[in-house]
């Protein structure tokens, strides 16, 4: 019960968000921030203990379950979930002050945390995966916020459609999970799991779902999202784009990892992505001058490391990604604060403009500093702890793996290093331009005490026995078949701290001359290639889909009603043709069969009669004035009327002869006051209509002649012809049966014809009334 | 159309059709006719009317308009079809009273019905048609 | 004889449709017409064909097994009289969109398909 | 109870009839189309209760027995339907109260939508082919009618093509009744089944089959041959294009889904391949279309083929899963698409256009409707929990299951660029600067509050669909079982 709380809590929050609006700034933020308070206090208060978990059928049949379950790591994240996004909460109060539609921002804010919670807890793939498109459309607006700006629409959409196309795949990867194993419940998938017998159906699923994991984290080719998305407000930004949606993936990479162990797909696609993930997007930051799109690409260079070192998949190394993702989740979450403190105060975006900041103000400079550290590794702060963990850990490993991996790693960090040397040294300059007077009032330095405060949680860390006790106890959940001896040795072994300063040193050296050597050569204003190129495709693709869904449709929809008919004819006659290819042979036997042994003998009168109608029929095609045409029409509905007379229907007979005549004088009347306009005005002999034509009558002549030829079962109409006269009172048959054997019938035709009449009414009444206006 | 012939005519040629149109509709359970032909002919008698005398003066003659021909048309025959459940067999049930040898049932008011659409109806068209022109 | 009258459905449906195929909203509804003419005398003629045994009891005939098989006709009947309900509303549909539009010419409707 | 049966035929023509009668005073006719409404619900809905037990009701009308009377059946498929009819009328007329001019009220507008609604479950209830001819065209005539009913120059245009289209369709449903009757002998569906499966050879079967399925293709609007439907749509008033999207395509869809199960008890694989391809192809063109235009309704227009095509593919997978998934989508998704049709409306009334690109602001400006429209077009785009993500679910399963793996394929691409038109409307429509001049002043915002009531409902509805998915699929499992094994429908109807 408690776990379905915690998920439901910042929901709470969404709906106090109604009551809580005409309050004050302040107290409302306060009341807001109470549910998740009281979220975090339970995940806290049961982090050392077991969490019930909670189970509720919802959709069985479909397999889906209101499932929740929660770890040690799942509680841990999401106690991270949750104090940022408080932190986050309270920035966001100052810094979107003066936004009017701060509510709306605060819904999506807290829907989102409410979903981040809902991913992690999940125990069933198909809720998380609820949860999952939930975070999607929430970052939608949360990007979006400045939906009056162009390229906030655009990169929120952009956002929306990556990660949403890929939540589809990763949907229909679960649903082959399902379908294979009769469960998403992550508990059960994993006992009946078996992995061992690999086939195309399961390395199809398996790539599915990492392409779902992809595109929400951000991996290379996917990744152009996250630097786009930063047009969203920066505690958006903040907290969506460091610390929780782009790990969403990430941490659904964790639960699948025990899953798919065995499964070779799995781990080589991870490794590669993320490698080539982590390399590309440190480079990017390198030339980026926009701080928050800097921001991003480290960003996307670390999930890359994660998404890495989960495929590699070793315990040691899920760890160290593990600590690393925390890690990563302060000190990014501090930075893009900072970067919206800065923006904030001094109402510039670009690195290249906040030249001089620094000097201005220390306290700038110092969280700039601590967050800065953590960011490339220093020492005595949580993330060098973290990576410190991780090289021991490759070296422990004998593999080329392991080589391949170092050395990316210490590229990469090179990398980033270079990239925090800009991001220290950049706005140390004097200001030359123009002495700008930067406005910082009380907000500013409210604002700044937020992202400091998570640069000292970063350095305090570490420090504290008690919070990096916290952080081992990860290990032992995870590692499952290390004994108790091995674990101790992993753990005594952080104190070789000496062991890592050489390689840290060369690092460190390497990547301060990088980010020198970019400062320098001061070419940023190009978009890296492969970036672009991803986005090329991208855009590409959207075109390219707008005009080629544009020429399908005008294809097809071409307006003329005469190619509707066309198409509709050759539907039909597709049809007929295929019917009677189908069973060709019974037709040839039974039509010969019955137009040999035909019992009525044809008349001379009845050719003649036929004749006339027929001649009737070319008069309507041929004629060259409305009246002769509707003359001939009247032909054939006579000749129609007296076909029935002589073939024992004179009710129809009756009806068609005033029914025609009555038709002939509707159109005599409507055309009558019409501007005469020639019938052949324009010559149309086109063969194809003809041949069309000929086909479609001859067709229909074949299967009229089919129908009356071919007959399996007796009619049902001898039952009328016996019931007729003395159950029903009736000695016209026809009538009886229009009135009683099948009136019901008979009820809906008169209404077709009522509402006929209205509509004629109605049409033209309307029309008058107009005209009167 | 102002032909005195047309008025002539139709002044006598009128209330005969009407006429057979009734007798279509009453003898149509047993011979050819019934309350579609029946309905169809009453129309005609009327728009030989209109067409002699003019719209408004038709209008005038027939008293109510065609719609609630139409509507009481469909009442009297879903009335018919009622007339059975009530004692309780399934819609439209024929019921009859006989008299000797004429009977009189539930499905010849339904016939009416008919006849009282079809020829409302035809009207409605026809003259809204002739308004129009 | 089937076959006489399969000949004057497919002459009936082919030119119905010939008709529809023009450019001109009369000839539409005159083929229409024709269609459902065709539609009527298929059923008819798929009905089973007899002559001069109406099924109408009367003192002459009362030999119910001879009799021609009312029920296609019933259906005939329902099929003309909606289909006059239909030729008629289409008629003054299509008098209403000549007047509004000032043409016969079903090219000139392709404004709604196409933006 | 067996009573009851006739009613949801009968009391939309007793509702209309009286219209008519006061057909001059609208009150009046408030009055009993409130009371026709209400008394609808509570038959179907009563339907629905008893049917969920497993019964079927049927009486044969006039009393004569089963192939030759007409046979009126209600089995929980068509009391599925009836209630989410009586549901979307009840809120089409809440929305044509304030929505439509006064003088169509005058000129029988009630009225019509009745005799549409009677048309409309005429065909859901009846069990015989030519009656169902006769209700398909009482349903179209109205349909006709109400789609020129304004009269406007484009609505002529697009009747024109509506009318016709439906007329040849009509024309081959009645040539293949006439055909199906000098063959067997019969019109009654279940002495169809019947004595369909009796013959050895498959012709009969396989031609009326093949015709009905072009017959109710075009109404249904399925691929090659739903052209009226883009043409037409768009251009009645949207209280109108509502209740056509809602019902009008559904029935042709209901059509094949009965008439298929009972003329085939095994469908060989042929016509299942051709039903998959045509459902893909629907699903695609359809959805291309909708990615290509500019104009909400336009855009709405195509997603109703696109996602004809989902209830097909369910169809044609033949599984009692794939069959619940159609039903369950065909109930979603009328739900879903009448609401955006509604709101699109609403827009119109605000901005005075129905373009994309001369739009904007109105989230800021109409938060509410706002998020009416996102639940709707979620829902449609198939995001959970909304009700089209529980429908897609199921037909996917259900597809993988069945092996058919290229109609999932395609059901999946053609569910992403639904979110990407979905999305390509609200970001032009809803975000943005506005770039609509305000038109009508003298609109007050109580005017609207009718129809803000009926987009509201029906937005609860898609979420409440969707959060209650267990008992609505299992209510669609139910269903779509019977469906398969249609003995027991045949024991009722023909009385052994």
């Amino acid at each position: 019960m408690f776990i379905l709380l915690i998920v439901f809590l910042p929901f709470l929050s969404v709906i106090l968000l109604s009551g809580v609006f005409s309050l004050n700034k302040i107290l409302r933020a306060i009341i807001l921030s109470i549910p998740p308070f009281l979220a975090l206090f339970i995940s806290m208060s049961y982090l050392n203990k077991q969490l019930p978990i909670f189970q509720l059928n919802w959709l069985p049949t479909l397999g889906i379950d209101l499932y929740f379950e929660s770890s040690y790591f799942q509680l841990l994240f999401g106690i991270f979930i949750l104090t940022i996004g408080i932190f986050i909460h309270f920035f966001a109060t100052i810094y979107l002050q003066k936004d009017p539609s701060l509510n709306s921002w605060f819904f999506w804010f807290f829907t989102f945390m409410g979903s981040m919670l809902g991913i992690v807890f999940s125990a069933n793939l198909f809720l998380l995966f609820l949860f999952w498109e939930l975070t999607s459309l929430a970052s939608f607006f949360l990007i979006g916020h400045y939906h009056e700006q162009e390229e906030a629409r655009k990169s929120a959409w952009e956002a929306l459609l990556i990660t949403g196309g890929g939540g589809l795949c990763l949907l229909t990867g679960f649903i082959m999970l399902f379908i294979l194993t009769g469960t998403v419940n992550l508990p059960e998938l994993q006992d009946k799991f078996n992995s061992s017998e690999s086939s195309f159906f399961l390395n199809t699923a398996v790539s599915l779902i990492l392409l779902g994991i992809m595109t929400k984290s951000a991996q290379y080719p996917f990744h152009f999202w996250l630097p786009d998305a930063m047009t969203a407000p920066a505690p958006a930004s903040a907290y969506l784009h460091s610390a929780t949606m782009v790990k969403a993936g990430v941490f659904l990479t964790f639960r699948l990892s025990p899953i798919f162990s065995n499964i070779y797909l799995w781990h080589a696609l991870l490794i590669t992505c993320g490698g080539f993930t982590f390399f590309w997007g440190a480079f990017c930051s390198l030339r980026e001058d926009s701080i928050k799109k800097a921001l991003a690409y480290t960003t996307v260079s670390t999930l890359g490391l994660l998404t890495c070192l989960i495929g590699i998949g070793t315990p040691e190394m899920i760890y160290s990604a593990m600590l690393l993702l925390f890690a990563h989740a302060i000190y990014k979450a501090g930075l893009f604060l900072f970067a919206g403190s800065i923006e904030f105060s001094t109402h510039h975006k670009y690195l290249s403009k906040i030249k001089g900041l620094w000097l201005k103000q220390p306290l700038f400079l110092i969280t700039a500093l601590l967050l800065i550290l953590s960011l490339a590794g220093v020492p005595l702060t949580f993330s060098f702890y973290a990576k410190e963990e991780l090289i021991h850990t490759l070296f422990q490993l004998d593999s080329i793996n392991a080589l391949i991996v170092t050395l990316l790693i210490v590229i990469g960090n090179i990398l980033l290093v270079g990239f925090a040397t800009r991001f220290l040294i950049i706005p140390l300059y004097k200001n030359e331009n123009r002495e700008e007077t930067f406005q910082f009032n009380l907000s500013s330095y409210l604002l700044i005490t937020i992202p400091l405060l998570f640069s000292l949680i970063g350095i305090v860390i570490p420090l504290s026995p008690y919070l990096t006790d916290i952080f081992h106890k990860l290990s032992p959940e995870l590692l499952p078949n290390i004994t108790e001896n091995n674990y101790t040795e992993i753990t005594t072994k952080h104190n070789q701290t000496y062991l890592l300063l050489l390689p840290s040193f060369i690092t460190w050296v390497a990547g301060i001359s990088f980010g020198l050597y970019f400062i320098f050569k001061n070419n940023i204003s190009k978009e890296p290639h492969l970036t672009a190129l991803a986005t090329r495709i991208y855009q590409q693709s959207i075109n390219q889909l707008l005009i080629q869904s544009d020429r399908i449709t005008r294809f097809f929809q071409n307006g003329k009603l005469r190619s509707y008919l066309q198409t509709f004819t050759l539907a039909v006659l597709l049809v007929s043709f295929i019917s009677v290819i189908a069973e060709s042979e019974i037709i040839q036997s039974n039509i010969l069969s019955h137009i040999l042994h035909t019992e009525h003998k044809t008349t001379t009168y009845d050719f003649i009669l036929i004749s006339i109608i027929i001649a009737g029929i070319f008069g309507v095609i041929f004629a060259k004035t409305k009246l002769t045409a509707v003359i001939c029409l009247g032909l054939v509905g006579y000749g129609m009327a007296v076909i029935f007379l002589i073939f024992s229907a004179p009710d129809l007979a009756m009806t068609q002869f005033i029914i025609e005549t009555l038709t002939v004088s509707l159109f005599v009347f409507v055309f009558y006051h019409l501007p005469e306009q020639h019938l052949h005005r324009r010559r149309f002999t086109k063969y194809q209509n003809l041949i069309i034509c000929a086909i479609f009558g001859v067709v229909m002549g074949f299967l009229t002649l089919s129908a009356s030829s071919i007959q399996t079962h007796l009619s049902i109409s001898s039952y009328f012809t016996t019931k007729s006269l003395h159950e029903a009172h009736g000695g016209n048959i026809v009538n009886v049966i229009l009135v009683d054997f099948r009136g019901f019938d008979t009820l809906g035709e008169i209404t077709v014809l009522a509402i006929a009449g209205i509509g004629t009414y109605a049409l033209l009444r309307y029309q008058r009334l107009k005209k009167h206006e | 159309m102002n032909s005195l012939i047309l008025k002539t005519a139709g002044k006598y040629i009128a209330p005969l059709l009407f006429l057979f149109a009734i007798y279509l509709l009453l003898t149509g359970h047993n011979q050819p006719g019934g309350g579609f032909s029946g309905g169809l002919v009453a129309s005609a008698s009327f728009i030989l009317l209109a067409f002699a005398y003019g719209v408004e003066r038709t209008q005038n003659w027939i008293r109510i308009s065609p719609i609630y021909l139409i509507a009481l048309g469909l009442l009297l025959a879903i009335g018919s079809g009622l007339f059975s459940i009530l004692t309780g067999q399934p819609f439209m049930t024929g019921v009859w009273i006989t008299f000797n040898s004429l009977s009189l049932g539930t499905p010849m008011l339904f016939d009416t019905g008919v006849f009282l659409v079809v020829s409302g109806t035809t009207l409605l068209i026809i003259l809204e048609l002739l308004k129009e022109v | 004889m089937e076959w006489l009258f399969a000949i004057l459905v497919g002459c009936l449906y082919s030119a119905g449709l010939y008709l529809m195929l023009q450019r001109n909203m009369f000839k539409l509804v005159l083929g229409m017409c024709l269609i459902s003419h065709g539609a009527n005398l298929l059923i008819f003629t798929a009905g089973g064909l007899t002559r001069n045994l109406p099924p109408i009891f009367s003192e002459v005939t009362s030999v119910t097994s001879q009799i021609t098989d009312p029920l296609p006709q019933a259906f005939v009947l329902t099929a003309i009289v909606i289909s006059f309900g239909v030729t008629a509303f289409l008629l003054v549909l299509v008098h209403r969109t000549h007047k509004t539009l000032n043409t016969d010419d079903i090219d000139d409707l392709i404004k709604t398909d196409l933006q | 109870m067996k009573t009851l049966v006739i009613f949801p035929i009968i009391i939309p023509l007793i509702t209309a009839s009286f219209c008519l009668v006061s057909y001059k005073t609208p009150r009046l006719q408030w009055f009993f189309v409130g009371l026709g409404n209400i008394s609808y619900f509570i038959v179907a809905l009563t339907f629905l209760w008893a049917t969920y037990h497993g019964n079927y009701y049927s009486i044969q009308i006039g009393n004569w027995e089963a192939p030759f009377g007409i046979t009126i059946i209600i089995d929980l498929f068509s009391s599925i339907m009836l209630v989410i009819t009586s549901i979307l009328v009840f809120c089409s007329l809440l929305y044509a109260l304030t929505m439509t001019p006064k003088e169509e009220f005058r000129l029988g507008y009630l009225s019509l939508t009745f005799f549409l609604v009677m048309g409309v479950s005429g065909a859901f209830t009846t069990g015989d082919l030519f009656n169902l001819y006769v209700w398909f065209e009482v349903m179209l005539m109205s349909s006709f009618v109400l789609m020129a009913f304004g009269g406007e120059q484009r609505q002529l245009e697009g009747s024109i093509k509506y009318v016709i289209l439906n007329l040849m369709s009509s024309a081959i449903f009645l040539a293949s009744t006439g055909i199906l009757y000098g063959m067997v002998g019969t019109v009654n569906l279940t002495d169809l089944s019947i004595k369909l499966s009796m013959i050895e050879h498959k012709y009969p079967k396989l031609i009326v089959s093949s015709l009905l399925l072009v017959a109710f293709g075009i109404k249904a609007g399925l691929f090659p041959l739903y052209f009226w439907l883009p043409a037409s749509y768009h251009t009645p008033p949207p209280g109108i294009s509502a209740l056509f999207s809602g019902l009008l395509t559904k029935v042709g869809m209901y059509s094949i889904i009965r008439t298929f199960t009972l003329f085939y008890r095994e469908i060989d694989t042929t016509m299942q391949n051709a039903l998959l391809i045509i459902a893909s192809l629907t699903m695609l063109i359809g959805v291309l279309g909708a990615v290509s235009q500019n104009e909400i309704r336009r855009i709405l227009s195509f997603h109703i083929i696109s996602q004809i095509g989902y209830m097909l593919m369910g169809l044609a997978l033949w599984t009692p899963a794939g069959i619940a998934g159609a039903i369950y989508f065909m109930a979603h998704n009328i739900i879903a698409k009448s609401n955006l049709f509604f709101i699109s409306g609403i827009i119109h009334k605000k901005t005075g256009s129905y373009n994309l690109k001369s739009q904007g602001n109105l989230y800021k400006e109409l938060p509410i409707l706002s998020f009416c429209f996102l639940c709707s077009a979620l829902s449609l785009a198939g995001l959970p929990p909304l009700s089209g993500f529980v429908g897609k679910l199921a037909l996917i399963i259900a597809g993988i299951n069945a092996n058919a793996y290229i109609t999932v394929l395609v059901s999946i691409v053609v569910s992403f660029l639904t979110l990407f038109s979905m999305t390509k409307i609200w970001i032009y429509t809803f975000w943005g600067t506005p770039n609509h001049k305000k038109t009508d002043t003298s609109e007050t915002p109580q005017n609207l509050s009718f129809a803000y009531c009926s987009v509201i409902i029906l937005a609860l509805l898609t979420l409440g669909l969707g959060i209650l998915g267990e008992t609505f699929f299992t209510i669609s499992y139910k269903s779509a079982q019977s469906l398969l094994q249609p003995l027991t429908y045949i024991e009722k109807v023909m009385g052994y």
